[in-house]
């Protein structure tokens, strides 16, 4: 019975860059929650709950955080809950990144992809580095809190309003010149395409958390799948939900 | 303490809500939230003879109150549900529906005839679906054609068959009638109603398979209706399903004719779902002094 | 600023948005919120040959995203009509449209000669209406029904003919086909799909018709599709309708293939959603840099 | 132009009974408003408004005052929302009362019936009677506010916990073998019948107010339709919301 739905309490929601808002709850959930899992919250009136990814997971005081952007109904009516609201949570869903074995990680977040990794930052056993892109400097996210648990935080902007003015890739590709022996991505499917491409190039495990709509989250309905190579040059479907959402980059058909 | 059991076709459901076809999967993922065995059943994933990828994603849209699916079909086929699936899933003491599907008549034939030797309690047809190019949902909207396809079924099947309907016709009454007179044990219905959203910016269809099927909330009154007109035209059971979200709905579709209720997209909204209906059930009848949960149905008392 | 217009068998609307028959009465009360000129056009409540009482209430119930309704054609008769409703409309600088219902091919007929005199701009011929016993929802759920009502009415009719079409049924391409080919000018669609609700404290439906026809935000994904299909399948204009509240579902419906748009139960929500739905129609065409809103219809670039 | 929608802030709303609420909102909409009219709620997320009378008008303060008890689903979320926030409202609507030729008005409420009688008894030109009945105690309402404007206020209860136990019919046959030539009710249908019954038989006139489901609330529709007398014998449909809510008890046919 890992898997619960609780109503819990909001303890903040609040706006920290344009558009895009931090949430934290108390919830029991945070026992089992592991870095680059997600939870399925439920918005009221909407049939379909929504992904969000789990932040920063404090399991003595029991809270778990997320950075979430508005985009559609759902995460608007999400940005309207207010402190002291309870909010209803399924979860902890889906497995995430594993950086046990890894010596020296490279983290790649492009937007509102770089939320999932700030846990799993603050869980490799050495200390990793991290490079953040955003459209610009009104948009970025999580700077400070990266550099808490990181080495290096390289910070780049589409528009140069902010850091590196360019892609993370670029700045990847001349981070991996040094040492590194894996990278873990979230951003949009481009970027981790090329992402995982720059990697797998120079012989570093990458792991991607991918995104794709989901229905019931838990891994039954089929709806959320990804093509996952199987076979000889052959794919499979797989559930992001439950496969995912975080996948090594040389299993994603992409 | 109501009795909540039901009978169909022989088989005995410990209440009457079962979780429906494509949305609960073999019940493996859901067994983490709750006990399997609370349900009064589990309609499995649709199976056809041998394993099918799906459609491309993304296949699931949002749509008031309810959403648009079109998985089309991804199975591991029936010879790993027969030997992986169903011995797990009778270590919990709940009724298991095999769902079955197919391009062609031998399929459908062919997948029950494997089922037959299989531990499965009750088969439904599913002659409904409508995200697969061949056969699916073609078999569900002409009488002549559901009839053929029970007919043929009937002959080989030895399990109690159930035929679940399109609500893509112009008279699902008819081809109940049909499907009753070849044969069939009872009829489950509503299958999803094809539907298709688009996204304004840009231009192009939310699902890869251009169209999908409509669940949810959105349908409930269609199936009540279809649950209604059916149920006064065949005197096999009716399985009621189509946006039940909770216990006054299950409630309501009973009153309209279904014996037994099956809960699908709701298990999105909330996993708990099935087991919030059984309890307000339960409640509702102890509150209005009723014995048994099949005395309500088919009791709405319509105005002449 | 984008060109709005849209031009229909010779009937030139001033922006594609028109109110749905049914929802908006003939006009007047409407006339006391806002002025009916900015409005596209009007599809007046259906009229018959002879006045008609309509159903006893309830008419309405509200459903998830939706609502049923089983008015049945109440309406104060074709003459009264012409004399006391055409005329007053005529003040304003908008496209009146006359909708058309009866219980056989002689009724339609002659309530459409008699419109022939009078100064409406088109004629919708409502085959699909789930309300009323005879007739109505009839004609619309075979191919041969409808393309024969089609034929002799389009014999009699000096107006451009529009025929609404219901989506109660397998396949609407081929009644769209069947209208089409006895030369319909338009097809307008969805009416309203047949659904029922049951209050289960009485166990009686809450409307005293028993079912009524369901409309609003949750038919929306069907209309769209619907709407899909039959612009594939005919070349004549495609009035689309069923759930449009917003102006984002108005330019969804368009990208889907019609080319006109109605707005019936979002009046009830909102009784300026029309207007809303116009400006926000300028918006967009004006946002993204196009000319006339005709060139939005039927783009949707969908999967191979 | 009369009807309009307006976004109009809310001022008060509060429990004041058994799931009763008092409800006050600030509008321009209040200039045009009638006793016995009734104004169409925007209720989140519900495809129909939900139509309510009006209970109070201030002119001068630009108010509306509404009493209300939660049913469903609409006034469940009406019941939630806060001084401070807004309102969508759509009117004002229908015919209401007309006391102005009336000398002495007698008005009958059952329970949530009661509220659109209470702008009526203000604006009657003599002082007038009413008498209130309820379920019991816990639903009493307006009981004070009646005292204002009323000579006598008589109260029933059907469980006796409140008043007179009995119904406000019994109350009425004693009340009418006095000076009386109006009587205006408003409550549930067998009460109304049974009210215009008892005022009919005694040659005085009664003015109802109906209710039934509505669409537009405007007239358009025809979806809320009441049987009126019509020719020999015979009964029209006419609309609640556009020839009612109030009608002469001898149009009614019950
Ligand atoms: C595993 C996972 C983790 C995520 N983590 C985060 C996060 O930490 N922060 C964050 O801001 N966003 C995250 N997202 C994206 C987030 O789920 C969507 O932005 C959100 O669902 C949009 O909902 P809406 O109601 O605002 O938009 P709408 O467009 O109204 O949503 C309509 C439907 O589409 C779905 N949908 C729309 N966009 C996406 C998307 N990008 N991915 C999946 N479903 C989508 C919605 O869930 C809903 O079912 C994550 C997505 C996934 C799959
Ligand atoms: C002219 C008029 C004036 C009214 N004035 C008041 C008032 O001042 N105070 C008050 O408490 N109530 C009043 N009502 C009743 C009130 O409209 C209903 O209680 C309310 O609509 C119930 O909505 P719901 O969402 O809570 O219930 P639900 O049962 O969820 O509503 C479902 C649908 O049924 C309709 N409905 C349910 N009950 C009624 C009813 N009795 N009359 C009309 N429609 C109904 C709803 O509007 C909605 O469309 C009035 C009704 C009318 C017609
Ligand atoms: C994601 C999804 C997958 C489905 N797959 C199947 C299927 O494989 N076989 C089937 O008979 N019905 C399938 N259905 C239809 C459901 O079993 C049910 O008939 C329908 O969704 C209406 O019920 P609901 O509104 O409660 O979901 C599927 C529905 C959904 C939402
Ligand atoms: C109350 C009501 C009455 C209607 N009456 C008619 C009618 O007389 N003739 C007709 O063709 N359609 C009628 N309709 C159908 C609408 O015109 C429209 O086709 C349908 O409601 C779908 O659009 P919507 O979802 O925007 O309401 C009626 C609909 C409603 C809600
Ligand atoms: S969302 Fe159901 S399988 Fe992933
Ligand atoms: S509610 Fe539309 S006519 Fe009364």
């Amino acid at each position: 019975m890992g898997i619960t739905t609780n109503i819990c309490t909001v303890l903040e929601n609040s706006q920290i860059a344009s558009g895009i808002y931090n949430l934290t709850v108390k919830t029991h959930q945070s026992a089992d929650a592991k870095p680059g899992q997600f939870v399925n919250i439920y918005c009221e009136g909407k049939t379909l709950r929504r992904p969000i990814s789990i932040c920063e997971i404090d399991k003595n005081l029991q809270t778990l955080r997320f950075v979430y952007q508005v985009k559609g109904e759902g995460t608007k009516w999400l940005s309207r809950v207010q402190a002291g609201q309870s909010l209803d949570i399924l979860g902890p869903l889906g497995h995430g990144f594993n950086v046990s074995k890894a010596r020296k990680v490279v983290f790649v977040g492009g937007g509102i992809g770089a939320p999932p990794l700030l846990e799993t930052a603050k869980q490799c056993n050495f200390i990793p580095d991290a490079i953040l892109g955003f459209k610009s400097k009104d948009f970025a996210i999580l700077i400070d809190d990266f550099k808490k648990y990181c080495e290096n935080v390289q910070v780049s902007t589409d528009d140069g309003s902010l850091g590196y003015h360019g892609l993370v890739t670029e700045l990847l590709k001349e981070r991996l010149q040094s040492d590194c022996d894996l990278v873990c991505a979230c951003g949009p499917k481009p970027m981790l395409k090329a992402v995982a491409k720059i990697a797998e190039e120079r012989g570093v495990e990458c792991q991607v958390s991918l995104e794709e709509r989901m229905g019931c989250g838990l891994g039954a309905c089929l709806v959320c799948v990804c093509k996952v190579k199987s076979g000889e040059g052959g794919f499979r479907y797989a559930q992001v939900c439950r496969y995912g959402p975080v996948i090594n980059s040389k299993e994603v058909v992409w | 303490m109501a009795d909540l059991s039901v009978n169909i076709a022989g088989v005995r459901f410990k209440n009457p809500v079962v979780t429906a076809s494509g949305t609960f999967g073999f019940g493996r993922e859901f067994s983490q939230v709750y006990d399997l065995s609370k349900l009064g059943g589990i309609a499995c994933k649709g199976i056809t003879l041998k394993p099918r990828d799906g459609n491309p994603p993304p296949r699931i849209a949002e749509t008031p109150s309810g959403i648009l699916n079109s998985v089309g079909l991804q199975n591991p086929g029936v010879d790993w549900f027969v030997k992986h699936e169903v011995p797990w899933l009778k270590k919990y003491d709940t009724v298991i529906i095999a769902n079955v599907a197919g391009n062609e008549i031998a399929d459908y034939c062919e997948v029950v005839e494997r089922l037959n030797e299989s531990q499965v309690d009750m088969i439904e047809l599913n002659i409904s679906c409508p995200n697969v190019k061949q056969g699916g949902v073609a078999f569900g909207t002409s009488a002549k054609a559901a009839g053929e396809i029970t007919k043929a079924v009937r002959n080989v099947c030895k399990k109690p068959l159930a035929v679940k309907l399109s609500p893509n016709v112009a008279n699902i009454g008819d081809i109940a009638a049909a499907v009753e007179s070849e044969g069939a044990d009872a009829v489950s219905l509503i299958n999803t109603i094809t539907g298709m959203r688009i996204d304004i910016n840009t231009r192009r269809p939310i699902l890869t398979n251009n169209t999908g099927g409509l669940s949810g909330p959105a349908v409930f009154p269609i199936a009540v209706r279809m649950v209604y007109e059916v149920s006064r035209r065949v005197t096999i059971p009716v399985i009621g399903m189509g946006g039940i979200a909770t216990w006054q709905d299950a409630v309501e579709i009973m009153l309209a004719g279904a014996c037994l209720v099956q809960v699908g997209t709701a298990n999105f909204t909330d996993p708990y779902a099935p087991l919030k209906i059984i309890e307000g059930i339960e409640q509702y009848l102890d509150q209005n002094v009723i014995s048994s949960v099949t005395e309500i149905v088919g009791k709405v008392q319509i105005y002449e």
